[in-house]
């Protein structure tokens, strides 16, 4: 049984890997927003088995809001964004997909040396998921990195808030982990809100970041 | 009693400098005339030149100040200090220890120093030549004059004259090769400051040539007496100064008989007539130099002088 | 009621969260500026009394030491006097138009909001706390940045935002590292996470976990604090917000991030193990104290020219306390306190510069010793203080850390002095320009409160010459406790 | 009590802060802080002349927490603060004439006071910080009185620059107080006196301190900012500057090498000498070049600062080569040009202030004839001229006699190094001093003799009587220091053996006051005797000719060879004067290029001459480092301006690297 209970865990971990790899994969807007809720669905699923994992009740509230927010409202909040302020669809990574694949590979192949050195004598559990987590913040970033339109970059963010939210609830008894995941479902709407409130597709004729910047500061 | 003797010689050598100067320039101006087979003037022509300005009136320009009368006399009296500082017949005199050979150079710089600033006080564009081409000689000059001191003062381990010319006469001084490049330089040097022929023509009144006789266009009378007799005990200045050095025989040594005063003022009016023929001698043989070469030339003195304390080190590992 | 009523520390956090709803509601700014000010007294009150009454025991929240009283009581100090500038400069933006009168409310709430943060993540004992009260900061900040919604200001406020919050995000992630190298020895649940159990016993932990923790808490943290590679937003955000929010940032946000970075490093110094954090931190803070003085000789505006200078100075402060030491720690708190005395002092006399010309552009303002000889001399007095010129306190900082590199690491002292050297003449090009020189713009008298600015003038001035023996004694503790 | 007076400077610094804008503000001030000098003077005198004079400490709570302020009088800090409460003393009397014509007094009253207490405070200090503090506090407080004619854009730049370079000096110092103070920050001098050494360490520190204190005195590679701002600074303050401040820096490397580093090494005297020799020759060329006579002079600080640095070096060489007697001549020596440097630059910089408020002209080319209209301060100045230029009756001799005879102690240095370089720097010495004698004949002659050039000097007037009175007084100083150079060797003695532990031979006993610096049989010199000898043959001589031969005279028009030209344009201008100088010396001072445009026969166009001088030290040491740092903020200029995605990318960056950093290294 105990067995089982790890395998199921590191499943869903590794398939939250897997999916932040697709994201990166993507290059049509409405396409990584579906991608981004199935990693959010992975996400909710993964924080609850922890919960019954370590028989933490409050896990289960994290992962209500993160399915709950993150697979649902923000998406579709998102759809509406993109058809009603027409931002226009494809996204125009700056690196080509295949050497953003590649970088990618060789940044999860980083972060399994980084944490696995390191957490020698940690609860094998823990260890996995930290070692995942990593690998999906740093694959965040490099979303962020790459991607020019202020939405993919948005995406970017999220999926790497994922991967903390994953790390938080690995690491086994960790308090305040439903304040955290709060905090960042608040932050993740206050962008949201502020890309509508902002209308930055009717300020800046495109959501393409480097017209936004034709406005940075003077000297 | 010993006190009013030294006085006495004190005072010989003060009233001997005075005297034989105007003699000195007279004797070169002679001698140079005879070799140009020209009858020229008598000795005694300076003495009557300076009697005769002395009694003429003065004429000043209308915008000459205070310092421009002052002038002559302190020209006058630094150079006639700085002459009786220098050995002739006699060595270790009363006021000899007041200056040493540095003291005596820089006595003669003031006196230049004043001239200079005489020469430009008219505000007249020849004055400015003068002292300006004046300076740009004297910045030469005097370095290589304080090498040649330099020189002299490691080989006698000491710069008071009386010492010095007394060591140089003693036997242990020896053949020394920075003591021949003192002397070529030394001469080259007294050449430059007396404004004899290489380096500026004391005779001639062509503006753009002349460099000491600019500074004292303006001068007349009385004044004009004063700066040509400090003109001439300069000269005899330098003269005494390389015979007290280099040619130091037959000075008497210090609080000496009567005799040997007698032998000292004879040995130093031969040395004097000697090096006036030659003097007069050289400036028939060679021409005037253009004014910038003037700088090549007094180089060329600044280099010896070096040379030769540089030298020092090697001949005797002193 | 009783109880907590008395306890200093929970009225320096509960003061700024009441006064804010309070403020969000009242209409006239006049009043709501008066009460900014009010609130901000209180707090300062409430911190200094801490210096008076005996400390409360660390509690499963909150927690006062040697560390972070200076920090608080410098906090509210500066915050108060910040306040008392901004109700001068504020009314001066209602009647320009620049901002309509609700913004003004907002702009009042918010400000007691950040205050409220800043002290929670002072007196937090719990790690995620301070984590969220720097969070909370941020969140606010920006939206001042952004309050007067011209482009420049929007573009300047996204990347704050996105910037910060990925600082943040790397700096949770290393909390929850530390959390990790805790649990195993001290088992789960709240107390892995509070100050003073950790500090116990850190020496048990992993060393290795903290110090891969140690990285991202640096770089996390290090971007709130505007440290070279990570400093892109600080810039920008001074420019772009209004004057006293700029004044705040430098002068009080920067100092959350160093202290959360010292509570860290504190932890690292008691765990033998572990990788010494020193040399990275000197590495970061002489980058950015290169980087930032060769910046400052293109800058235009006159913000963002005092926006780099507080990344220099940072880059100092992370230097000297990255090198260890009791003196060079002592430089390091002392250098701290002086800069965010000056740089607010700073801020406060070009906020009003700025106000009079009508422009930043250090192009268009010159000779204002000459126009407005206060504000001008103001203005000479504090750049050639933070300049690091002798009678002010800066030198005396300077002093030290200079001396102790050429003892310590003679090799670093080298582009340590280059850095000084390169960002003195670079603000005293800019000085002469703007103060000296034939006036330029309108020379109409202003309606600006001189007494923060000289207040700050006068304590650096003091601070530079004699320093009370009380003060002293806080700071070698704490220099000694820091490693 | 020391400490009052300066505190007392300090307040009046304050408090003319406070009513700057009365009338009578200026004149308070200044007769105050001449009080104050004065005071200061007769105490340091008094405790100079007491038999034991012991060393006072005192410590103040002030400065580093853990240390406190230490403040000492010795020997070596008498003497200096002599020479700088005599020069304040001085220049706060010539501000009372001069400051009248003032017309931005609160920029100057404040800083003046504070300048002078601040010189006081630095010569005091017992301990690195105190030293460093008010070190930069008195660079500071001239910056800002270099920085009153702030209107005037050349101003502001000799002052960014003049900073800049103090700066630069106070952190090299900064560097050499580190290493001797040691890991553990022992910052007092006590400490780094007992501290020993290691030859490498205080080598560096002997660098460090010559870059430091050596930028500030002016020293030939660091001079760049001496004479751009001490001409810019009002007259009695660019005196102060000149005259005192520079003797300061001199203070400054002084304590450190003598006082704090151990046993010198031999390098050390032969790169102090060669400094020296450099800065005389260089600083007199430059000096002769210019036609602003406050440039001038402050160009000319830089000669006689080598000449001090001269005697250091030699005193350092000596002291390596344990030749005690030698060394306190030398450094007696170099005290010695300290004291008259700092009287007649200071007479000389009054002298030229009274020239610029009487015709408001500073450009020699515009001035001429005033010796007629200004007749007490053209004799005052003369007397500088023939002091400075190291002429005979006057005190600049003597100190440049004893210089030489130091040097001619040379030959029993046994390493060659020293025994080649020490005659050529004697050589270098003696023609920094001929080219002095020829530019102060060109200053005193372009500006004071001659018809004036233009309307501004045609109406030149006396100056008041305050200037007057300091410049005359200085004057007779010179004359005395001159005359009775015995009385200053006994004093300096003191000095000599508290940094060498030997001294001169005593003067006082000598016959006929003359002085012998080493043995009789070796040279000595007599300032009196030669002076009485020059006036009485002088007299006589007048005499003789007015009593025998004729007192007639008539004044006439200018003889000029015949055909006299009234118009001023033909006089000698200085650059004219300076010509032949200049085309000797031209290639190797600076880039002399001259160009001359001869309009073809028959063009009417007049002939034009240009000669440009390149400053060669400007142009290969600073103008590359100028270039290099305006090169390096374009590089990272570029960093302001990248999109939000390339500072992500920067984040990122820096991330990656640290993680790679800790794969791979513990």
């Amino acid at each position: 049984m105990e067995r089982l209970v790890f395998d199921i865990a590191h499943a869903l971990a590794g398939g939250l890997v897997l999916v932040s790899f697709m994201m990166l994969y993507q290059d049509r807007l409405s396409a990584l927003i579906n991608i981004f809720a199935v990693q959010a669905v992975l996400l909710a699923l993964s924080v609850a088995w922890q919960a019954y994992m370590q028989q933490a009740p409050h896990l289960y509230i994290t992962a209500a809001i993160a399915l709950l927010f993150k697979a649902i409202v923000i998406p579709v909040a998102l759809h509406r964004i993109i058809k009603q302020l027409g931002i226009h669809r494809e996204i125009e990574p700056v690196v080509g997909i295949g050497s953003t694949m590649f970088i990618g590979i060789g940044l999860v192949a980083l972060s399994m040396v980084v944490m696995l050195r390191v957490t020698g004598n940690a609860a094998p559990v823990a260890r996995e998921d930290l070692a995942f987590a990593l690998s999906v913040i740093l694959l965040g970033m490099l979303m962020m990195v790459t991607r020019r339109n202020a939405v993919g970059q948005v995406i970017g963010f999220m999926s790497l808030e994922n991967g903390l939210v994953l790390a938080a609830t690995g690491a086994k008894g960790m308090p305040l982990v439903v304040e955290i995941s709060v905090a960042f479902s608040v932050l993740i709407a206050f962008i949201v809100i502020g890309i509508f409130l902002f209308r930055i597709r009717e300020r800046f004729d495109t959501v393409d970041l480097s017209a936004l910047d034709s406005h940075r500061g003077g000297q | 009693m010993a006190v009013i003797l030294d006085v006495l010689v004190q005072a010989l050598q003060m009233a001997l400098v005075l005297a034989l100067a105007p003699l000195l320039t007279g004797l070169v101006r002679k001698t140079k005339s005879r070799l140009l087979r020209r009858q020229g003037p008598p000795l005694l022509q300076p003495y009557r030149d300076l009697l005769r300005l002395s009694r003429k009136e003065v004429v000043l320009a209308d915008n000459a100040s205070w310092l421009f009368r002052v002038a002559p006399y302190l020209i006058f009296a630094a150079t006639w200090v700085a002459a009786t500082l220098v050995p002739t017949f006699a060595t270790g005199l009363m006021f000899n220890w007041a200056a040493d050979l540095i003291a005596i150079i820089a006595l003669l710089g003031s006196a230049r120093f004043f001239l200079a600033l005489s020469g430009m006080d008219i505000g007249t564009s020849f004055g400015g030549i003068g002292s300006s081409r004046e300076v740009m000689i004297a910045s030469l000059a005097e370095p290589a004059m304080l090498l040649i001191v330099f020189t002299v003062a490691l080989i006698a381990g000491s710069t008071q004259l009386s010492t010095v010319s007394v060591f140089l006469a003693s036997a242990d001084v020896g053949m020394r090769i920075s003591l021949a490049l003192a002397l070529v330089a030394l001469i080259m040097v007294a050449l430059a400051e007396n404004a004899r022929i290489p380096v500026d023509n004391p005779t001639s009144h062509l503006e753009l040539t002349m460099v000491h006789e600019a500074m004292v266009l303006e001068y007349s009378g009385r004044h004009l007496a004063m700066i040509e007799f400090g003109g001439s005990l300069k000269l005899l200045l330098y003269v005494s100064l390389i015979a007290s050095v280099f040619v130091p025989w037959g000075i008497a040594p210090q609080g000496g008989t009567p005799v040997e005063y007698g032998f000292g003022i004879l040995s130093y009016l031969l040395k004097l007539t000697l090096f006036g023929i030659l003097l007069a001698l050289f400036e028939t043989v060679i021409a005037k130099m253009r004014v910038f070469r003037v700088s090549q030339f007094l180089g060329a003195a600044l280099m010896l002088g070096l040379l030769g304390t540089l030298l020092l080190f090697v001949s005797r590992g002193l | 009621m009783g109880a907590w009523a008395f306890d200093p520390v929970l009225m320096v956090v509960l003061i700024p969260l009441l006064s804010a709803p309070v403020l969000a509601l009242l209409p006239n700014y006049k009043v709501s500026a008066r009460i900014n000010v009010l609130a901000a007294l209180a707090t300062l009150l409430a911190a200094s009394s801490l210096f008076f009454v005996e400390r409360p025991p660390p509690g499963n929240y909150l927690l006062v030491d040697d560390l972070n009283i200076v920090f608080i009581v410098l906090n509210t100090f500066v915050a108060f006097t910040t306040s008392v500038f901004s109700a001068s400069y504020i009314g001066h933006e209602l009647e320009t138009g620049k901002l309509p009168a609700p913004y003004l409310r907002f702009y009042h709430a918010m400000y007691q909001v950040l205050a409220f943060a800043m002290n929670l993540a002072f007196v937090a004992n719990n790690l995620g706390l301070m984590w969220v009260g720097v969070e909370v900061a941020t969140l606010t900040t920006v939206l001042m940045v952004g309050i007067y919604r011209t482009p420049a200001a929007l573009e300047a406020a996204w990347k704050y935002f996105i910037l910060g919050s990925v600082g943040i995000a790397l700096a949770l992630f290393g909390t929850i590292l530390v959390y990790m190298a805790a649990q195993p020895v001290v088992g789960e649940g709240n107390n892995a996470m509070l100050w003073t159990v950790l500090m116990q016993n850190v020496a048990a932990f992993d060393p290795a976990l903290l110090n891969l923790a140690f990285v991202f808490l640096l770089l996390g943290y290090g971007t709130k604090m505007g440290l070279a590679p990570l400093h892109a937003w600080l810039p920008d955000a001074h420019a772009e917000g209004p004057t006293p929010i700029s004044a705040v940032l430098s002068g009080l946000l920067l100092n959350v991030a160093l202290y959360a970075l010292l509570r860290y490093k504190l932890l690292l110094a008691a765990s033998p193990g572990a990788l010494a954090p020193g040399p990275l931190m000197m590495i970061m803070g002489l980058v950015s104290l290169v980087f930032a003085a060769f910046m400052l000789y293109r800058r235009r505006d006159i913000k963002r020219l005092f926006a780099y200078s507080s990344i220099e100075h940072m880059g100092i402060i992370t230097f000297a306390f990255g090198m260890g030491g009791v003196i060079a720690n002592f430089a390091g708190l002392l250098h701290m306190v002086m800069h965010s005395l000056t740089k607010s002092a700073i801020f406060f006399a070009v906020g009003h510069v700025a106000q009079i010309k009508g422009t930043q552009n250090i192009a268009d303002i010159r000779g204002l010793t000459q126009t407005h000889p206060l504000l001008g001399w103001g203005l000479v007095g504090g750049v050639l203080a933070i300049a690091g010129v002798p009678p002010m306190g800066i030198f005396m900082s300077e002093f030290l850390v200079v001396s102790s590199t050429i003892a310590h690491a003679p090799w670093l002292a080298l582009p340590l002095v280059l850095g000084l050297l390169v960002a003195f003449g670079a603000l005293l090009l800019r000085l002469t320009a703007l103060a000296f020189g034939e006036p330029s713009g309108s020379t109409a008298a202003v309606k600006a409160s001189y007494v923060p600015l000289y207040a700050h003038l006068a304590l650096v001035l003091s601070a530079g010459l004699y320093l009370p023996p009380a003060l002293v004694l806080w700071f070698q503790h704490v220099a000694a406790m820091l490693g | 009590m020391l400490l009052w007076v300066v505190a007392a400077l300090l307040a009046t610094a304050v408090a003319a802060v406070t009513f700057s804008q009365m009338r009578w503000a200026s004149h308070a001030v200044y007769v105050a802080c001449a009080a104050l000098c004065a005071a200061a003077l007769g105490l340091l005198v008094l405790h100079l002349l007491a038999p034991d004079a012991g060393t006072s400490v005192r410590v103040l709570p002030l400065g580093l927490p853990w240390l406190g302020a230490h403040f000492r009088l010795d020997a070596l800090a008498t003497f200096f603060l002599i020479v700088v409460n005599l020069g304040g003393a001085a220049a706060s009397v010539y501000a009372l004439g001069y400051g009248r014509h003032e017309t931005a007094p609160h920029r100057v009253l404040p800083f003046y006071a504070a300048f002078l207490a601040g010189m006081n405070l630095v010569v005091l200090a017992d301990d690195a910080f105190t030293f460093l503090l008010c070190w930069e506090f008195m660079s500071l407080t001239s910056w800002a009185l270099v920085m009153t004619q702030h209107r005037d854009h050349e101003n502001t730049r000799a002052a960014y620059i003049y900073l800049v370079m103090a700066s630069f000096g106070t952190l090299a110092l900064l560097l050499a107080f580190g290493l001797l103070a040691g890991p553990d920050g022992h910052y007092g001098f006590d400490a780094m006196r007992a501290a020993a050494h290691s030859p490498a360490l205080s080598g560096l520190v002997l660098v460090l301190v010559l870059l430091g204190a050596g930028s500030k005195a002016g020293l030939v590679p660091l001079h760049v900012w001496l004479p751009l701002a001490h001409p810019a600074a009002p007259s009695h303050v660019s005196a102060l500057m000149s005259g005192v401040m520079t003797k300061v820096a001199v203070y400054g490397s002084m304590r450190i090498i003598f006082d704090l580093l151990g046993e010198p090494a031999w390098w050390w005297g032969l790169l102090v000498l060669c400094l020296g020799g450099i800065s005389t020759v260089l600083g007199v060329i430059y000096a002769l070049m210019q036609h602003d006579l406050k440039r001038l002079l402050a160009y000319h600080t830089v000669e006689n600062i080598g000449i001090i640095y001269i005697g250091l070096g030699l005193a350092l060489a000596f002291q390596t080569n344990a030749m005690s007697g030698a060394a306190a001549l030398a450094l007696t020596a170099a005290l010695f040009h300290v004291f008259n440097h700092s009287l007649f630059k200071s007479l000389l910089f009054f002298g030229a202030g009274a020239v610029l408020t009487a015709t408001g002209q500073r450009d020699m080319e515009q001035l001429g004839g005033l010796i007629h209209r200004m007749p007490y301060t053209s004799f005052a100045f003369l007397v500088g001229c023939v002091a400075i230029s190291a002429l005979p009756p006057l005190n600049g001799f003597v100190s440049e006699w004893l210089t030489f005879q130091a040097i001619l102690q040379s030959t029993d240095l046994p390493q060659w190094g020293l025994k080649i370089m020490v005659p050529a720097v004697g050589g270098l010495l003696a023609l920094s001093a001929a080219l002095a004698a020829a530019c102060f004949v060109k200053a005193f002659g372009v500006t004071f003799l001659g018809r004036p050039r233009s309307a501004a000097a045609m109406q030149a007037h006396e100056v008041d009587r305050y200037s007057l009175l300091t410049m005359l007084s200085f004057a007779l100083l010179c004359l005395l220091a001159g005359i009775l150079p015995g009385l200053v060797i006994d004093a300096l003695a003191p000095v000599t053996v508290s940094l060498i532990g030997d001294r001169m031979p005593m003067q006082a006993s000598i016959p006929w006051l003359s002085i012998i610096p080493i043995t009789a049989s070796r040279s000595s010199y007599n300032g009196l005797l030669v002076f009485v000898f020059i006036a009485l043959s002088g007299t006589l001589a007048a005499l003789v000719i007015h009593r025998y031969a004729s007192r007639a005279l008539r004044r006439a028009p200018a003889w000029d060879c015949g055909f006299p030209d009234a118009d001023p344009a033909t006089q000698y201008t200085a650059g004219s004067f300076a010509q032949p100088i200049r085309r000797v010396f031209g290639e190797l001072a600076f880039r002399l290029r001259e160009q001359l445009d001869l309009p073809a026969p028959g063009d009417i166009r007049p002939a034009r001459f240009v000669a440009t001088l390149g400053d060669r030290i400007w142009e290969l040491l600073y103008l590359p480092v100028v270039r290099g740092v305006q090169f390096g903020a374009e590089q990272i200029n570029r960093v302001q301006f990248l999109t939000i995605r390339r500072y992500l990318s920067l984040v990122f960056l820096t991330l990656i690297t640290l993680l790679l950093v800790l794969a791979i290294w513990p």
